[in-house]
């Protein structure tokens, strides 16, 4: 089995989320990669939608450091402006999006402004971007992060961008927010999953060389695990021949 | 007009400035750096993502209220200057009007269209209704108030001296940015004559009559890209990361950017423009607007 | 597809049709037509002006409900068909929602933002906000409730098989109704290859994922104009404005031109189309997007 | 001094409302010759805009049958949407707008949807089109219409585009209207005028060969009319040559 770094393993499972003919709408950094990914091997008919006012159907295959990078318009599908791209998401088109958290809860909350009390927060975070436009607007999502107690909270502070809000059935609902919410969280240690109605994560699969105690101790949760977890399989060949073209040119 | 001329007649202290509108691409550094050598004071920064320029000029202490949706380095992740500003008070303490891509969209189609409020399903179940005193949850809406630059800033491929604006590549919200604003600033690659941009009256951006000033500079978006004429410079954004971590690092990084350079023109040459520089040619099918 | 094909798979009876979005040119009269030969009932038309093409299907009976800003003859001022119906019930009886040009877009804004309705400084005052249930005045403005098509039908100048539709000159509202429409029925004059369409996504109107069916109709607006391919044909639409003025002239005038006639093809043989065709060149100053 | 028609007439009168530098509002048929007109003689520095989304300095010099001919498109300024143009009138940078009418009253208000009740009209008219966001948003607006009594009323049975409102002083500012109203009512006898701060029209100049007494008679309220009410300067040769070039080809 080749080798792979977790960044690499972690944009293949998030390749996998995107299912053949979905409209995907593409956060930064390794969603783009995912998605050139995806297209490649088994969603050939996926198509992409890029909040800086673009569609695509193939994928760049140089390296992108951001979604408006020239080689991101060439061959586009549509070039035009955000509120466009934002009104398909409102009206339900987008099948899947992806979203960068800095905090995740264990009803999939995300929280990308503030740690600490916003009029002096601790850490003043990006905010939200199109975050918490996907996390309501969009028919499911996916979060990636990186594994640590500190990003896996038992509430986050501050909700930015809303997934299952208090758990409770029908949260989303009673809230008026029209999409789905999260589907999956994914770690440089494992996949969380919801149930589709909602309510906490519970773990669906564990990274190759990781544990479920590890992920128990280093989540800030009382960890749900699923009856029938499973191994998280790794890259294959042909994922990592794709994601490398993508990520050799300008990962730091 | 030159860029100091149009930021010393245009945009005076304490103005709401929208700026980056485009996201990614076309980010107007150059008039950036400008506000920031004229040492703005007390401005209010609109707009959605702007890469590493609300950050720099947040680091120069001219920012008094922030009002978007993301402020950091696209490709470092935190913006330092943003953390310290709002963490420390370093330079000075900055208001924070959070908002989500598409509301910030909205609230300038709302000053677009003067009226105080346009609705967005958006923000619902969100603690941004808690930080932002110009969003409001309203049967099942919410309504997003309408923001009002006193001026756009916009950088775009080409322009004539009239104000006629030809952007391409993804455009964000630099329209309605630019029909919302009381005056637009307008900076160029290419200074054209009226013959082109009048070749094409639908790629014209916004009306000549919102346009205040047109400012020819060439590189006026690095290290942003701009489509047909230059590649993002990954590493010099990468660089600004890395160094603005501490107020000494982002201090020495002000000085050899922005203080010791007198304009764009002498920026450019330090920069590796050959290595970014678009040379291809991908020209778009000519539309036939003949009449007879 | 033919425009037969889409009509009859897109456009059942009762659905709600946007179409005549650009107000005066680009009006897809082809696919008026064809509704009518097909016999379509209990339409409801929106629009803002769309020449005479609403009068025309207004008199042969297919529509149940007018949401527009203005029906009649842009040449010729009332609409005959228009009249009888909303005065005699002749054919059969219409319901008007009346809006302003304004109105009907914020309309169209709202639905494809999926919100209930956009506010507007238009209509106070006006005796409109009495007789459309859809438009409410609110503390001081007015709240035009979204309007959402079935399906939005525009005529373009060039379009490739995938729906990636290239229009220019004037749009009116045909974004905004693109976009609000469950569907888009694209007719056009040039159908071409995706690498003409693909060279400037900027000229794109509407993302494919909304255009259900391609046409390509070459003359598919007369007499309306089409920028770079037809001008307006002034003597045929005020034939229509005489001719419309009795039942019986309106009769004659229906089994002519589209009744007798199979199609868009054998419609323009009966045209002096060499008076009207645009053969001059003004083409757009290409855009290079290349990214290297 | 040259022969005109009274259609001619109209045009060169209607092209003197405009001022030079003014951004101008301008509707179909007549008023589209008139900005015309205006352009080549007093108003050089004139832009108009069009609300099928254009604007234009210089304007078309051939026949127009509507403001989206070809010709109007050729030297466009600006090719965009109608809401964007709307979006500078309602932000008030509109000077200037002409709108066509059926019916109008003492007050400048125009009906152009019904007359008779609109649930069962005697007369069902074309409906507002750009007329009502005209007479409300911008600054000051002007109609021409042909003169009768029964298309010059006491009040309109139906408000399309307010006027004045019932003339009562401050009526639009009291019911919200943004733009300042109606300035004049050109018709085939006479100019009507209203005062700044709004209310009634009165009779400010007769056309030439026609009496105050004729207009009194052929409107249907109690005309005001202006203590230096003057006639109505004929067009110059100038404003007839630019009203012909313009009119010739496309005139019924």
């Amino acid at each position: 089995m080749s080798d792979y770094t977790e960044q690499e393993l972690m944009i293949a499972v998030a390749s996998r989320e995107i299912r053949d003919g979905e409209l995907v709408f593409v956060g930064m950094r390794l969603p783009i990669i995912a998605y050139g990914v995806a297209r490649n091997t088994h969603a050939p008919k996926a198509r992409g939608l890029f909040e800086v006012g673009l569609m695509r159907d193939h994928a760049a295959t140089t390296y992108l450091g951001t979604m408006g990078d020239p080689p991101n318009v060439v061959g586009a599908l549509w070039a035009t402006r955000m509120s466009n791209v934002m009104a398909l998401m409102a009206q339900g088109h987008v099948d899947l999006g992806f979203i960068g958290g800095a905090e995740v809860d264990r009803f999939g909350n995300l929280n990308t402004s503030y740690v600490g009390p916003p009029e002096r927060p601790r850490v003043k975070l990006p905010g939200s971007g199109g975050g918490a436009d996907i996390a309501i607007l969009s028919k499911r999502w996916v979060t990636l992060m990186t594994h640590e107690r500190r990003r896996l909270v038992e509430r986050v502070s501050f909700v930015t961008s809303p997934g299952h809000g208090d758990g409770s059935p029908g949260w989303r609902r009673r809230h008026g927010l029209l999409g789905g919410g999260p589907a999956a969280i994914i770690t440089t240690l494992c996949v969380f999953r919801f149930p589709s109605e909602g309510g906490e994560a519970y773990l669906d699969s564990v990274h190759p060389g990781h544990t479920v105690a590890e992920v128990r101790e280093s989540t800030g949760w009382e960890v749900k695990v699923d009856a029938d977890v499973t191994e998280t399989p790794a890259p294959t060949v042909n994922e990592l021949r794709e994601i490398r073209l993508r990520a050799a040119a300008g990962s730091r | 007009m030159t860029m100091a001329e149009a930021i010393a007649r245009f945009v005076p202290d304490g103005s709401t400035v929208a700026i980056g509108c485009a996201l990614e691409p076309l980010i107007p550094f150059a008039a950036g750096h400008e506000l920031i050598r004229q040492r703005r004071k007390d401005l209010e920064l609109v707009g959605p993502i702007s890469d590493s320029l609300f950050d720099e000029i947040i680091g120069a202490g001219c920012v008094r209220r922030i009002t978007a949706a993301w402020i950091g380095n696209v490709s470092g992740g935190l913006g330092h200057c943003y953390r310290r500003a709002a963490e420390q008070g370093i330079p000075r303490s900055i208001e924070v009007h959070d908002h989500t891509n598409f509301s910030i969209s909205m609230a300038l189609w709302a000053a677009a269209w003067n009226v105080p409020y346009v609705p967005a399903r958006t923000l619902l179940g969100s603690d941004i209704l808690r930080t932002n005193p110009n969003i409001k949850a309203v049967d099942g809406l919410v309504h997003v108030n309408a923001v009002r630059p006193d001026v756009t800033i916009l950088h775009v491929q080409r322009c004539d001296e009239h104000g006629r604006a030809h952007a391409w590549g993804p455009l964000g919200i630099s329209e309605e940015a630019g029909l919302a604003a009381e005056r637009v600033i307008v900076s160029c690659e290419e200074l054209v004559d009226e013959a082109v941009t009048l070749s094409d009256p639908n790629r014209i951006l916004l009306p000549e009559s919102k346009v205040a000033a047109v400012v020819h500079e060439p590189g006026g978006a690095h290290p942003a890209p701009v489509q047909g004429f230059w590649k993002r410079d990954h590493a010099l954004d990468n660089a600004y990361a890395d160094e603005s971590r501490t107020p000494e690092g982002y201090d020495a990084w002000l000085q050899r950017w922005v203080h010791d350079v007198p304009d764009r023109k002498a920026y450019m040459k330090m920069v590796d423009a050959d290595s970014i520089r678009i040379t291809g040619r991908r020209p778009s099918e000519p539309a036939n607007f003949a009449d007879e």
